[in-house]
C-alpha cells in the first residue's frame, strides 16, 4: 500500500519536474476552444436550409373532400359559450332565466349561465364555509334582507351574520346555504 | 355655453342646455334631431349596434360619437356601448391590483453583492490560530470582517414577476373603461384624421371640448394618420396608442381616453370574447414559464 | 340618479375628482409589510421562539420525526402500493351532469359523443400524464337522464348502461393508449401540431377481459352478442328497450369507430391541415401497411 | 523668513498682556445672580439656528438646491405599460413575449436565485458568455455549486421553511 502511495506522489512530482525540465506537457489539460465559433440554435441565421429534395419526405396525397372535413369541424370545440337554446323541458333541472318585471334589483346569470351562488372556502380543508351571491345590480341591500328571511326560515336555530358588498354587488353570508339561496333564486325566476 | 359632454346613465346633455331624457329605446326623439340639423351639418344618427353577448338586466349605457376633424365640436351621432363592459362595479382594489402588477411583473432587481467567495483576497489565514491572544480568524474577507464579503446579501437578478390571473386583468379593464364613462373622461371619435399637423390645433380642441390636458388615442391600427401623429408627437402628454397597447395603466395616466369607432369595436370584441370563452376554466390556470 | 347599488356608485364618480394613479387604493390588509422587524417592532426573537431547535438551523434528516418511531421504518413495507404506477385513473363524470352539458348546449346531443366533445365542453378535464385513462360515467342522476345518445366512454358501470338504453341511446366501452388520449383531450393543439393521426393501440392484458365483454358494451365485443345482452338488462331493469331500429337517427346511434381509430370519421396516419383546409393521406405502401394493421 | 515674523510676534506678545483673572463666587446664589459664563466672550454667532432650517442673520437663507418637477411625460413614462394585455387584445402574443427591456432568461420567471442561475446557464451556455467573460462565468458555476450543497444540505425543502425564509 505504502509503495503505491509513494508512486503516486513521485509520479506527480515527476511530471511536474519533467514539465519544468524538458517542457513535456504529460498532465491532460482540456482547454476551451476558445476562438470556436458559438452555433446560436435558435437564430434564423444559422438554422439550416429546408431542403426542397422530396427524397427526405414520404410521399403523401392531397385530398380536399368536404365530407371528411366536415369529421374535422365536429372535433374542433366550439370558441364561446352560447346562449342555450329553448327546449320544451330540461331534466337535469336546469331553468332559463325569466326574470320578474318589478324586482328592485336584477342577478345577472354566469358566462356558463348558472345562478352565480359560490361556496368560498379559504383553504382546501378549511372549517370556515361561506356563501357568496355575485353579480347583483340595483338594490343589494332588499336582496340581502329577503335573502335572510329565507335563511332564518330554512334554518331558524342558525345564527348566521351577512355582508354586503355594495360597490362589488356582492352578499356573503357566514355558513353553507348555497342550496337554499339557489333553490329560492330559481323559484323567483333568476 | 358649457357644452359638457355628459354620457352615463340616460341624460346626453344637449347644447341647449334642455334636459331631456332620452328615451329608453335607442332611437333618440325626432325633436332632438331637428334642432341640430339647423348647423347646416347633417343631423346626428344613432348608429345602431348590435352587442354580442346581450345582458337582459336593463342596464344601458350610450355614448356620443364625435368629428376631430374640426376644433369644434360636432355630434355625429349616438352609439350603444356594452353594458358588461361600461356598467360595471367601480372597484378600485381590482384597478389597483392591475396596476401594482403591472409595475412588478417587468421589474428586475440587479443590485448584487459579492459573498466572501466572490471577495479578492482572503484566501490565507491572517494570523495563526493559538498564541496571540487575538480571536482566531480564518479570512479576512469574511463576513464579520470590514470590506468583507456579505453573508446574506442581495443576488441578482432578482425578478418580482407574477402574472395576475386573466380573469383578473380583464375585470381590471372592465373597471377602469366603466370609470372613464362615468367620470365624462372616455370620448368615441369617428376617425383620427385631422386637417393639419400643428400640435396648436390638438391643443385648441382640447381646450374647447374640456378634454383633460393628457389625451390618449387608441386606434385599431398599427399606423397613426400621419397629422395627428406629428401633432401628437410633438406634445407629450398626447400619446396614440393601438388598441393592442391599451392598458390599465395607461388609462389612468391619461386624463381623457379618446377611441375611434373601430377601436371600440375591436375592444368589446376582444374582452367579450375572453370573458365568454368555452376554455374559461384553461384560461385561469397558473402561469408556468414553459407554457408560452 | 341610482341611490342603491354599484349604479350609485358610478353616479357618485360623476363629481368626484378624477381617479389617477395617485388616488387608487388597495383593499385595507391587502399590502402586508414584508419587512423583518428589528427591535421592538417585532424583532427581538423575529416569532422564532426561545431557543430549541424552532430558533436554530432545524435541518432534520427526511423521514426523522424528532424521536418518534419514523414511518417508514414502523412500516417498512407497504403492499398496497403494489403497482400503482401501472393502476389506471378514469376521473368521474355523472350521468346528471352529462344531462346538464346536454340541456345547457355545451355537448350536441344529435351527433356521437366521444372523450373529444366532452373534453371540448370546457367543463371537464383529464390529464394523460396522471395515467388518466378516459371518462368514466357514473350513476349519479341516473333517474334524471333523459337524453337518446351515442356515447362512447372508457369506464362504465351497469345501472349508468341500463339509464342510457333506457332512452334509446347506445354507450360502448373503448380503450385509448396515452398517445392517442393526448390527441383526444386536446384537440385542437393536436391538429395545431401537424402530426399524423396516432394508431389506437390495443388494451394491456388486464383490460382485454373488460373492453371484450360484451355486457360491459366493450368496443371489442361482439354487436350480436351486445345486443343480446341489451335485452338481458332491459329485463333486469324492468324497462322496455326502445327498438332502434326504427328509431329516425338510427344511423346515428349505431356509428361506431374501428378499434384503430381515434376520431370519427378520420383515419390513422391523415395529417390535418387546419390552415389550407385539406388533409394529407400517405402513399407509402409501408406506412399504409402499419397504419391498417 | 518665518522665523523672523514668530520673533517680532513674541516681542510683542511681552509688551502686552492680556489681564486674566479668576472667576470665583463665595456663595452659589451669587454666582446664579452672575448669570452664565460667558465663554468666547466677544465672538458672535452668525448663523442662527432657530426656524426650520440653519440660516445666516440678516441675510436672504442659504440658498437650498432649487425644485424642479421631474419631467411626468417622457417617452418611456408617457407609454409606460403598453402591450402588458396583448394576450387579451391580439389573442396570441402573451404579454412576457413582448418583454423587450428584460434579458431573455427572465422573461416570464420567478424563482430563487438557486433556479435563476441554473436557467440563466442552461440559456447563455450555448452563447459568448462562457468564452467572452469566463470570469463572471466560472463566479456563476461555483455559487451554482455552492448553493446545490448549501439547499440540499442545509435547508427544509417544504413550504414551512420557505414562508420563514422570505420573511
Amino acid at each position: 500500500m505504502a509503495t503505491m502511495k509513494t508512486l503516486g506522489f513521485v509520479s506527480g512530482a515527476g511530471f511536474k519536474c519533467l514539465n519544468r525540465i524538458l517542457g513535456i506537457d504529460l498532465i491532460p489539460r482540456t482547454l476551451p476552444a476558445i476562438h470556436s465559433v458559438p452555433v446560436r440554435y435558435a437564430r434564423f441565421k444559422s438554422s439550416p436550409l429546408i431542403s426542397d429534395d422530396s427524397t427526405q419526405y414520404t410521399g403523401f396525397e392531397i385530398s380536399r373532400n368536404p365530407e371528411e372535413w366536415k369529421f374535422v369541424q365536429d372535433l374542433l370545440p366550439q370558441p364561446v359559450i352560447k346562449k342555450p337554446s329553448p327546449k320544451p323541458e330540461y331534466p337535469s333541472g336546469w331553468k332559463p332565466q325569466n326574470p320578474p318585471a318589478d324586482s328592485p334589483y336584477f342577478i345577472q346569470r354566469t358566462a356558463n349561465h348558472m345562478l352565480p351562488v359560490y361556496l368560498k372556502r379559504d383553504t382546501p380543508r378549511g372549517v370556515r364555509k361561506r356563501t357568496v351571491v355575485r353579480y347583483i345590480q340595483g338594490d343589494v341591500w332588499a336582496l340581502e334582507e329577503e335573502l335572510r328571511a329565507v335563511v332564518s326560515k330554512t334554518y331558524p336555530k342558525d345564527i348566521f351574520n351577512t355582508m354586503v358588498n355594495e360597490v362589488a354587488g356582492q352578499i356573503t353570508f357566514r355558513g353553507d346555504y348555497v342550496s337554499v339561496l339557489k333553490a329560492y333564486l330559481e323559484s323567483k325566476g333568476w | 355655453m358649457l357644452r359638457r359632454l355628459v354620457m352615463g346613465a340616460l341624460r346626453p346633455n344637449s347644447c341647449v342646455q334642455a334636459a331631456h331624457r332620452l328615451s329608453t329605446t335607442t332611437e333618440s326623439s325626432p325633436s332632438e334631431v331637428e334642432q341640430y340639423s339647423s348647423d347646416g351639418f347633417p343631423p346626428p344618427v344613432v348608429l345602431s349596434r348590435n352587442l354580442e353577448f346581450p345582458t337582459n338586466d336593463g342596464r344601458k349605457r350610450m355614448a356620443w360619437v364625435e368629428n376631430i376633424d374640426t376644433v369644434q365640436e360636432r355630434k355625429l351621432g349616438m352609439i350603444d356601448l356594452h353594458p358588461d363592459i361600461f356598467a360595471v362595479p367601480p372597484r378600485i382594489d381590482v384597478i389597483w391590483n392591475n396596476v401594482h402588477w403591472q409595475k412588478l411583473y417587468r421589474k428586475v432587481n440587479l443590485v448584487q453583492v459579492n459573498n466572501r467567495a466572490e471577495m479578492i483576497g482572503g484566501g490565507r489565514k491572517p494570523w495563526q490560530q493559538k498564541g496571540l491572544g487575538r480571536a482566531r480568524q480564518g479570512s479576512i474577507r469574511a463576513p464579520q470582517w470590514k470590506h468583507g464579503g456579505i453573508a446574506h446579501g442581495p443576488r441578482a437578478p432578482t425578478t418580482r414577476f407574477y402574472m395576475l390571473p386573466i380573469h383578473t386583468r380583464l375585470y381590471g379593464l372592465r373597471c377602469m373603461l366603466s370609470v372613464k364613462l362615468a367620470q365624462d373622461d372616455l370620448h368615441i371619435v369617428n376617425a383620427l384624421d385631422i386637417p393639419t399637423n400643428e400640435p396648436s390645433y390638438l391643443e385648441d380642441l382640447a381646450e374647447e371640448r374640456q378634454w383633460g390636458p393628457s389625451v390618449l388615442f387608441v386606434d385599431d391600427t398599427d399606423v397613426a394618420p400621419e397629422n395627428i401623429a406629428i401633432a401628437a408627437d410633438q406634445i407629450k402628454h398626447m400619446n396614440i396608442m393601438p388598441v393592442y397597447g391599451l392598458n390599465v395603466y395607461s388609462m389612468l395616466n391619461h386624463d381623457t381616453l379618446v377611441l375611434t369607432l373601430a377601436a371600440l369595436e375591436r375592444i368589446e370584441k376582444q374582452i367579450l370574447y375572453f370573458m365568454h370563452r368555452t376554455d374559461r376554466a384553461k384560461l385561469a390556470e397558473k402561469f408556468k414559464t414553459s407554457q408560452v | 340618479m341610482a341611490t342603491r347599488g354599484y349604479e350609485k356608485a358610478l353616479s357618485m364618480l360623476k363629481t368626484l375628482p378624477r381617479v389617477g394613479l395617485f388616488n387608487i387604493a388597495p383593499n385595507p390588509g391587502f399590502v402586508k409589510p414584508s419587512k423583518r422587524g428589528r427591535g421592538q417592532h417585532g424583532g427581538d426573537k423575529h416569532g422564532a421562539g426561545n431557543k430549541g431547535s424552532k430558533a436554530r438551523q432545524n435541518y432534520m434528516r427526511t423521514g426523522y420525526e424528532t424521536s418518534l418511531r419514523p414511518y417508514y421504518l414502523s412500516f417498512t413495507h407497504e403492499p398496497y402500493y403494489l403497482g400503482h404506477h401501472l393502476k389506471r385513473q378514469y376521473p368521474p363524470l355523472s350521468l346528471g351532469q352529462l344531462q346538464l352539458m346536454i340541456d345547457t348546449d355545451r355537448i350536441n346531443a344529435e351527433k356521437p359523443i366521444d372523450l373529444v366533445q366532452i373534453c371540448n365542453t370546457g367543463l371537464y378535464k383529464i390529464n394523460p400524464q396522471c395515467k388518466h385513462y378516459g371518462v368514466h360515467l357514473t350513476d349519479e342522476g341516473a333517474d334524471s337522464f333523459k337524453a337518446k345518445v351515442n356515447i362512447e366512454v372508457q369506464w362504465a358501470t351497469e345501472p349508468v348502461i341500463a339509464a342510457v338504453e333506457r332512452n334509446g341511446g347506445t354507450i360502448t366501452t373503448a380503450f385509448f393508449d396515452p398517445p392517442s388520449l393526448f390527441a383526444l383531450t386536446n384537440v385542437k393543439k393536436f391538429l395545431e401540431s401537424g402530426e399524423p393521426i396516432p394508431k389506437r393501440m390495443i388494451p394491456p392484458e388486464d383490460a382485454i377481459s373488460y373492453y371484450t365483454d360484451p355486457k360491459m358494451r366493450g368496443y371489442l365485443a361482439d354487436p350480436d352478442q351486445v345486443s343480446w345482452e341489451r335485452l338481458v338488462l332491459a329485463q333486469k331493469y324492468g324497462y322496455s328497450l326502445p327498438k332502434i331500429e326504427e328509431d329516425p337517427n338510427y344511423e346515428m346511434l349505431t356509428l361506431r369507430k374501428d378499434p384503430r381509430q381515434i376520431f370519427y370519421g378520420l383515419e390513422p396516419g391523415w395529417v390535418v391541415n387546419l390552415i389550407d383546409r385539406i388533409i394529407l393521406k400517405p402513399t407509402d405502401p409501408e406506412l399504409q401497411e402499419y397504419y391498417k394493421g | 523668513m518665518s522665523a523672523c515674523i514668530s520673533a517680532v510676534a513674541n516681542g510683542l506678545r511681552k509688551l502686552w498682556i492680556p489681564p486674566v483673572s479668576q472667576v470665583r463666587f463665595r456663595f452659589h446664589k451669587d454666582k446664579i445672580e452672575a448669570g452664565p459664563l460667558r465663554r468666547r466672550y466677544g465672538y458672535e454667532e452668525k448663523v442662527v439656528f432657530k426656524g426650520l432650517l440653519p440660516h445666516v442673520k440678516h441675510e436672504n437663507h442659504i440658498p437650498g438646491r432649487q425644485y424642479i418637477p421631474g419631467d411626468k411625460w417622457t417617452p418611456d413614462k408617457a407609454l409606460f405599460g403598453q402591450n402588458d394585455y396583448i394576450d387579451i387584445f391580439s389573442g396570441h402574443i402573451h404579454p412576457t413575449k413582448v418583454l423587450y427591456d428584460v434579458p431573455l432568461y427572465l422573461r416570464g420567471f420567478k424563482g430563487n436565485e438557486f433556479q435563476c442561475l441554473m436557467r440563466k446557464q442552461k440559456m447563455l451556455k450555448h452563447g459568448e458568455i462562457p468564452w467572452r467573460y469566463p470570469t463572471t462565468w466560472r463566479k456563476m458555476n461555483k455559487r451554482i455549486g455552492y448553493l446545490y450543497r448549501y439547499l440540499n444540505r442545509h435547508t427544509r425543502t417544504w413550504n414551512v421553511y420557505r414562508s420563514r425564509m422570505t420573511s
